[in-house]
């Protein structure tokens, strides 16, 4: 199955002063699937992102999305190029309605040129429908709770109709009732819209389960890149990340056995 | 000629400065650990320096006593301060927000504004000053080709001292130490058991007697005040905050050296090379450019990591 | 017979108006390990700030040796003897290892045990002896750890909090805070009260636990119990 | 693919502003219109002018452009030394209201130029700092201006003093007409700024700058043209002002004139449409009640007041209006 990249970070090195966040990374993405990000903190996957979107200019490397070099351009370029991301640390726009909020992303997406402030309105309703957040459309996004906001940032990124979507540890703070949830509704976007993600996630079983692919940072450099199975049999993430290697193995045997 | 035109220029714009630098500390304690945006800064100052010329000129007391008074009227403005405006704002909060620092920014211009129509009106408008009162045995000192005033001197020592007090206090001290751990996290602070409100209204203390104090020097090189004296006052101390980093004591009291003999310097140039009437406002506008290109090049200040 | 200097009872706490502890209650066992389980998310930091009084409770009581302290604030619960070590470490960055250290005995009775607690932590932690110089933002990882824990340590506390310790840092550091723990534990007469994600390792040192899921206290046991519990199994460690 | 004329179509059929902006302004001069002098009505809308002009950079996209009198100061200038030195604009502006506004354009532009200079580089800050830059940008032109503009004409412009000849000096009338076009102007703006995709981008600063850029919003661009609109207006606010005075000083830069500005947004409500219009009314009418009552202490009183409003109602009369809602229709969507 010959699949066609959609993304490709290309050594990659970000430095901050003397630390290296980002040494040398490279990575391919694929139309359509879903990628897994993980390390311990400090091993550089906001950072990646952050490159990705445009927030920080890398010292060294190539990013390239649709096989146009993005690696200069400034985050709200890359944003119309079709790609969208969630915070970590949720930021929605406290003052604006859900409804409004929504239509930031749908306004300044990838249609960004073309759309008008009606179909903006339509676009973010719709999404919010989707996301299941439409009986908050009217609320100020500050009355939400963490999980609703963590769907709003969602359903911002949506409104946008990216083509890659980076979800930046989407289920951190939330219960287990809320991140199957939340999964549920991750999955279906990526069905119904067509969508490649990245996902980094800390919840390991979670990540497990939906990744097609995962690729694990340590310290600023990849480690590791294969499916989950190869992932948790791979000494050096034993060691780095997961810790004990029956807990790895642990986490597999609970995966279903793949397609 | 021209070169004694700008010794002259120098040393007294370095005087001035180290006046600057001192009169500052004030602004970078209160924006630095509180995140008080003082705009009333300069009339804040002015409180100082009325009451000092007050005592003396309706009481004869010396200026000397009017120090310490302006001291202590300090710290009492600043207890009212704190409680009246600025509690309710940053008392309890843990993290100051924009949004926050904008509300700080407001009420302290309300501030100025009521606190200089109140010098307009119950003062008025006309120079006060300390008359000939002078420190020392002769008003001025020749130190080669340049005159100096011996007031201009005092209040150069007076500022120096000011500054190492104030860092003594900030860096030997547990309430100094207790001081930079709230402006540095308050939460952390409370759970070894400093209680940040309380901190927070001894800072604005300080900040503000200091700041009072500070009025003695404003006095003594201005020779004479008007209200409208805080008009110059207040923005400079802003360009030395965010030169000497905001919270940096000694960085203000450099920042401020480093403006005065910017001033001086740019005026002495210009006044050799454009026209001398133009060149105190000329020498001004550049300590603003400064405060551009430092805000948008160095914004952590010049000593700041 | 148990004593328990700390007490929880039906707490309900949240913030703005949403809810995030219902009705929880715990003892912490006098000089042993207690420990707080659960995921990101289910209460364990809300329950600290309720207990260092950080966030006020909605309802319910904190008995601090029998005494009710709902309305002490955070700073004077210090004095009473809560020591808390933050989540995420909270050093102050401008302020040197060994300045931090002074202000960790800031209160009245921390003060007077200086000398004695400062020789206990540079016994636990001679690397921040070799550091008091430094600044404690040029401090690694590990080693910001090590001084969030002595400052605590210089409080004096009858209780020492931790919120995740073993949050951000390395595996090998992990293990490193967990032996500190257990050596804490055997050195002094502290009673600890540990809030963990990491499950495993959590049980590896606990004495007493509670399980906190969705704001609610879901289990509680020994550690034998809890290594048992079928729901431990099942949820944390997946087996 | 849906109408393509959307962005106005969804919107009509709802109370606008527009029609509360249109009934207000008429209920208000038919109040004052009798008893008012041409003075007075051209600082009344004055006031409103500059509050809804700053009201663009600041309560939009949330930068506090505290040195924002800079604008005035440079357009009052360029303006008055327009008149002063080239004779076609003096016959020009003597048209009338209208001949006015294209010499203050003129006036205006330049200032407009500076800030879309100067912002470009300048919004790269935030918050205080921003503040604090804008106070430096106007202490730097104020004194660049008291030592340059005597020069132009050492015998006339003793103290950067620009006192207009009375050949250069035009009816009242014309300068309240050409002050009410401005007023009406910046206020349609604001509305439909605030009805636009700009808008939201503006207030989506505002609320996360961070956020916004990555969401796609081209943050640096819209600052820089939301700046520079507001600059815009309050330079031709300066420059009909100071007209109408007779004449020009240094005081033009004033932080007062910035202080006003916020003030009477604050009172009306930040980031909203009627905000500065509400707040204009209310701070005249204060200004003048307390002028006339209290004078000398006037000022202090005023100080106190703003002091209490940002301590107990800091939302401003909108936004304690707009949490309600009247006869099923939310006041939000009236007054924003």
């Amino acid at each position: 199955m010959s699949k066609a990249t959609l993304l490709s970070v290309k050594s990659i090195t970000k430095k901050f002063g003397g630390l290296v966040a980002l040494n040398n990374v490279n990575i391919t993405v694929y139309e359509g699937e879903i990628l897994g990000l993980i390390g311990p903190n400090g091993a550089g996957k906001t950072t990646l992102f952050n490159v990705i979107s445009g927030v920080y200019k890398p010292e060294g490397g190539r990013v390239f999305f649709d096989s146009v070099d993005i690696t200069r351009k400034p985050p709200h370029q890359i944003t119309r190029m079709g790609i969208a991301r969630t915070h970590q640390i949720v930021k929605p726009f406290n003052e604006m309605t859900v409804l409004e909020n929504t239509m930031i992303g749908a306004l300044f997406g990838r249609l960004a040129s073309r759309i008008t402030m009606g179909e903006a309105r339509k676009k973010a309703l719709e999404t919010l429908e989707f996301v299941g957040l439409i009986d908050n459309a009217d609320a100020p996004a500050s009355k939400l709770t963490l999980h609703e906001k963590k769907t709003l940032e969602l359903a911002r990124a949506l409104a946008a109709e990216p083509k890659l979507l980076l979800l930046d540890e989407e289920l951190a703070g939330l219960n287990p009732k809320e991140i199957e949830e939340s999964l549920n509704l991750i999955k279906q976007a990526k069905d119904e819209k067509e969508l490649t993600i990245i996902m980094v996630e800390h919840v390991m079983h979670a990540v497990m389960n939906i990744a097609e692919r995962i690729v694990v940072l340590h310290h600023g450099e990849k480690i590791a890149e294969g499916t989950p199975m190869e992932i948790a049999n791979t000494p050096r993430v034993i060691e780095a990340y997961l810790g004990e290697k029956e807990l790895a193995l642990k986490f597999v045997k609970k995966l279903k056995p793949q397609k | 000629m021209g070169l004694s035109t700008v010794v002259i220029s120098v040393v007294h714009g370095v005087l001035w400065g180290i006046i600057l630098g001192a009169a500052s500390t004030g602004l970078t304690l209160l924006w630095g650990v509180m995140k008080v945006v003082n705009v009333a800064h300069g009339e804040i100052l002015l409180i100082g320096s009325y009451l000092i010329v007050i005592l003396y000129a309706f009481l004869g007391l010396s200026p000397y006593i009017g120090l310490l008074a302006s001291l202590a009227l300090g710290l009492i403005t600043g207890l009212a301060i704190y409680w009246g405006m600025l509690h309710k704002l940053v008392g309890k909060v843990e993290k100051v927000t924009l949004k926050i620092e904008m509300s700080t920014l407001l009420i302290m211009f309300a501030l100025s504004v009521a606190l200089s129509n109140s010098y307009y009106h119950f003062i008025g408008s006309e120079p006060k000053g300390l008359g000939l009162w002078h420190f020392g045995l002769k008003s001025s000192i020749d130190i080669g080709s340049v005159v100096v005033r011996t007031n201009s001197i005092l209040a150069a020592i007076v500022a120096v001292i000011i500054v190492a007090a104030l860092h003594l206090l900030l860096t030997r001290t547990t309430l100094g130490k207790s001081i930079r751990a709230v402006m540095q996290d308050a939460q952390a602070a409370s759970l070894v058991g400093i209680n940040p409100v309380r901190i927070k209204m001894l800072t604005t203390m300080i900040a503000i007697g200091v700041t009072t104090l500070s009025g003695f020097l404003i006095v003594l090189h201005e020779t004479a005040i008007i209200p409208g004296t805080a008009l110059i006052y207040t923005p400079l101390a802003f360009v030395i905050v965010v030169l000497g980093g905001l919270g940096n004591v000694l960085g203000s009291f450099i920042g401020g050296i480093i403006i005065g003999l910017i001033y001086g310097l740019s005026k002495a140039i210009i006044a050799l090379t454009f026209n001398p009437l133009a060149s105190a406002p000329l020498a001004l506008s550049t300590a603003f450019i400064v405060l551009i290109l430092v805000l948008l090049f160095k914004p952590e200040g010049l000593f700041g990591r | 017979m148990v004593k328990y200097p700390l007490e929880l009872s039906n707490i309900d706490a949240g913030y703005g108006e949403a809810q995030a502890l219902w009705g929880v209650s715990l003892k912490v066992r006098e000089g042993g390990i207690n420990v707080i389980l659960g995921s990101n998310g289910a209460g364990k930091t809300t329950t600290l700030r309720v207990i260092t009084g950080i966030l006020k409770p909605w309802r319910g009581d904190v008995k601090f040796l029998g005494e009710n302290i709902v309305n002490v604030p955070t700073h004077k619960r210090v004095d009473m003897g809560v020591g808390m070590v933050p989540e995420g470490r909270r050093l102050w960055p401008q302020l040197t290892v060994y300045e931090t250290l002074e202000l960790g005995a800031y209160t009245k009775h921390a003060k007077e045990k200086f000398e004695k607690n400062l020789e206990l932590v540079y016994t636990l932690f001679p690397v921040l002896k070799e550091r008091s110089k430094q600044l404690a933002g040029t401090l690694s990882g590990g080693e910001s750890q090590m001084l969030a824990i002595a400052r605590t340590l210089m409080s004096s506390p009858r209780i020492l909090l931790m919120d995740e310790p073993s949050l951000g840092l390395a595996p090998k550091l992990v293990i490193e805070v967990f032996k500190v723990i257990e050596k804490l534990k055997k050195e002094t007469d502290l009673t600890v009260l540990l809030v963990e994600q990491n499950v495993y390792m959590a049980l590896q040192i606990a004495d007493y636990g509670y399980v906190l899921e969705h704001g609610r206290i879901v289990l509680e046991g020994s550690r034998e119990e809890l290594k048992e519990s079928e729901r431990i199994k099942k949820a944390y460690l997946g087996l | 693919m849906g109408s393509a004329k959307g962005t106005v179509k969804s919107y009509i059929g709802k109370p606008t502003p527009i029609l509360i902006l249109a009934l207000t302004i008429t209920v208000v001069f038919a109040r004052i219109f009798n008893v008012a002098t041409l003075d007075t009505l051209v600082i009344f809308t004055y006031f409103i002018t500059i509050a809804a002009s700053l009201n663009i950079i600041m309560g939009f996209a949330g930068y506090v452009s505290f040195g924002q009198c800079v604008f005035l100061g440079i357009g009052a200038y360029i303006y008055a030394l327009s008149i002063y030195y080239v004779p076609w604009m003096n016959t020009l502006q003597k048209i009338g209201g209208e001949g006015i506004i294209i010499v203050g354009l003129f006036a205006s532009s330049i200032a407009a130029l500076v800030a879309a200079v100067v912002g470009a580089v300048v919004l790269r800050l935030r918050g205080a700092f921003f503040a604090i830059a804008t106070i430096g940008l106007d202490f730097a032109a104020m004194y660049i201006v008291m030592g340059i503009v005597p020069f132009i004409n050492p015998e006339q412009f003793y103290g950067a003093q620009v006192i207009l000849p009375s050949h250069c000096l035009v009816d009242k009338s014309a300068t309240f007409t050409a002050m009410l076009i401005t007023m009406i102007t910046v206020l349609v703006t604001n509305y439909l700024i605030k009805r636009s995709k700009f808008g939201m981008g503006l207030v989506s600063i505002r609320e996360d700058e961070d956020a916004a850029e990555v969401m796609g919003v081209p943050t640096a661009r819209y600052k820089t043209l939301a700046y520079t609109v507001s600059a815009l207006f309050t330079a031709l606010a300066g420059a009909i002002f100071y007209l109408n005075g007779g004449g020009v000083y240094s005081e033009a830069f004033d932080l007062a004139h910035t202080v006003d500005m916020i003030v009477m947004i604050v009172i009306g409500g930040l980031g909203t449409v009627l905000g500065p219009l509400i707040g204009g009314v209310i701070y005249y009418w204060l200004y003048d009640t307390l002028l006339i009552h209290y004078p000398g202490v006037n000022l202090i009183i005023l100080g106190i007041i703003v002091a209490l409003i940002i301590l107990f109602a800091p939302e401003g009369v909108v936004g304690i209006l707009r949490k309600y809602e009247v006869r099923g229709v939310r006041l939000r969507e009236i007054l924003e």
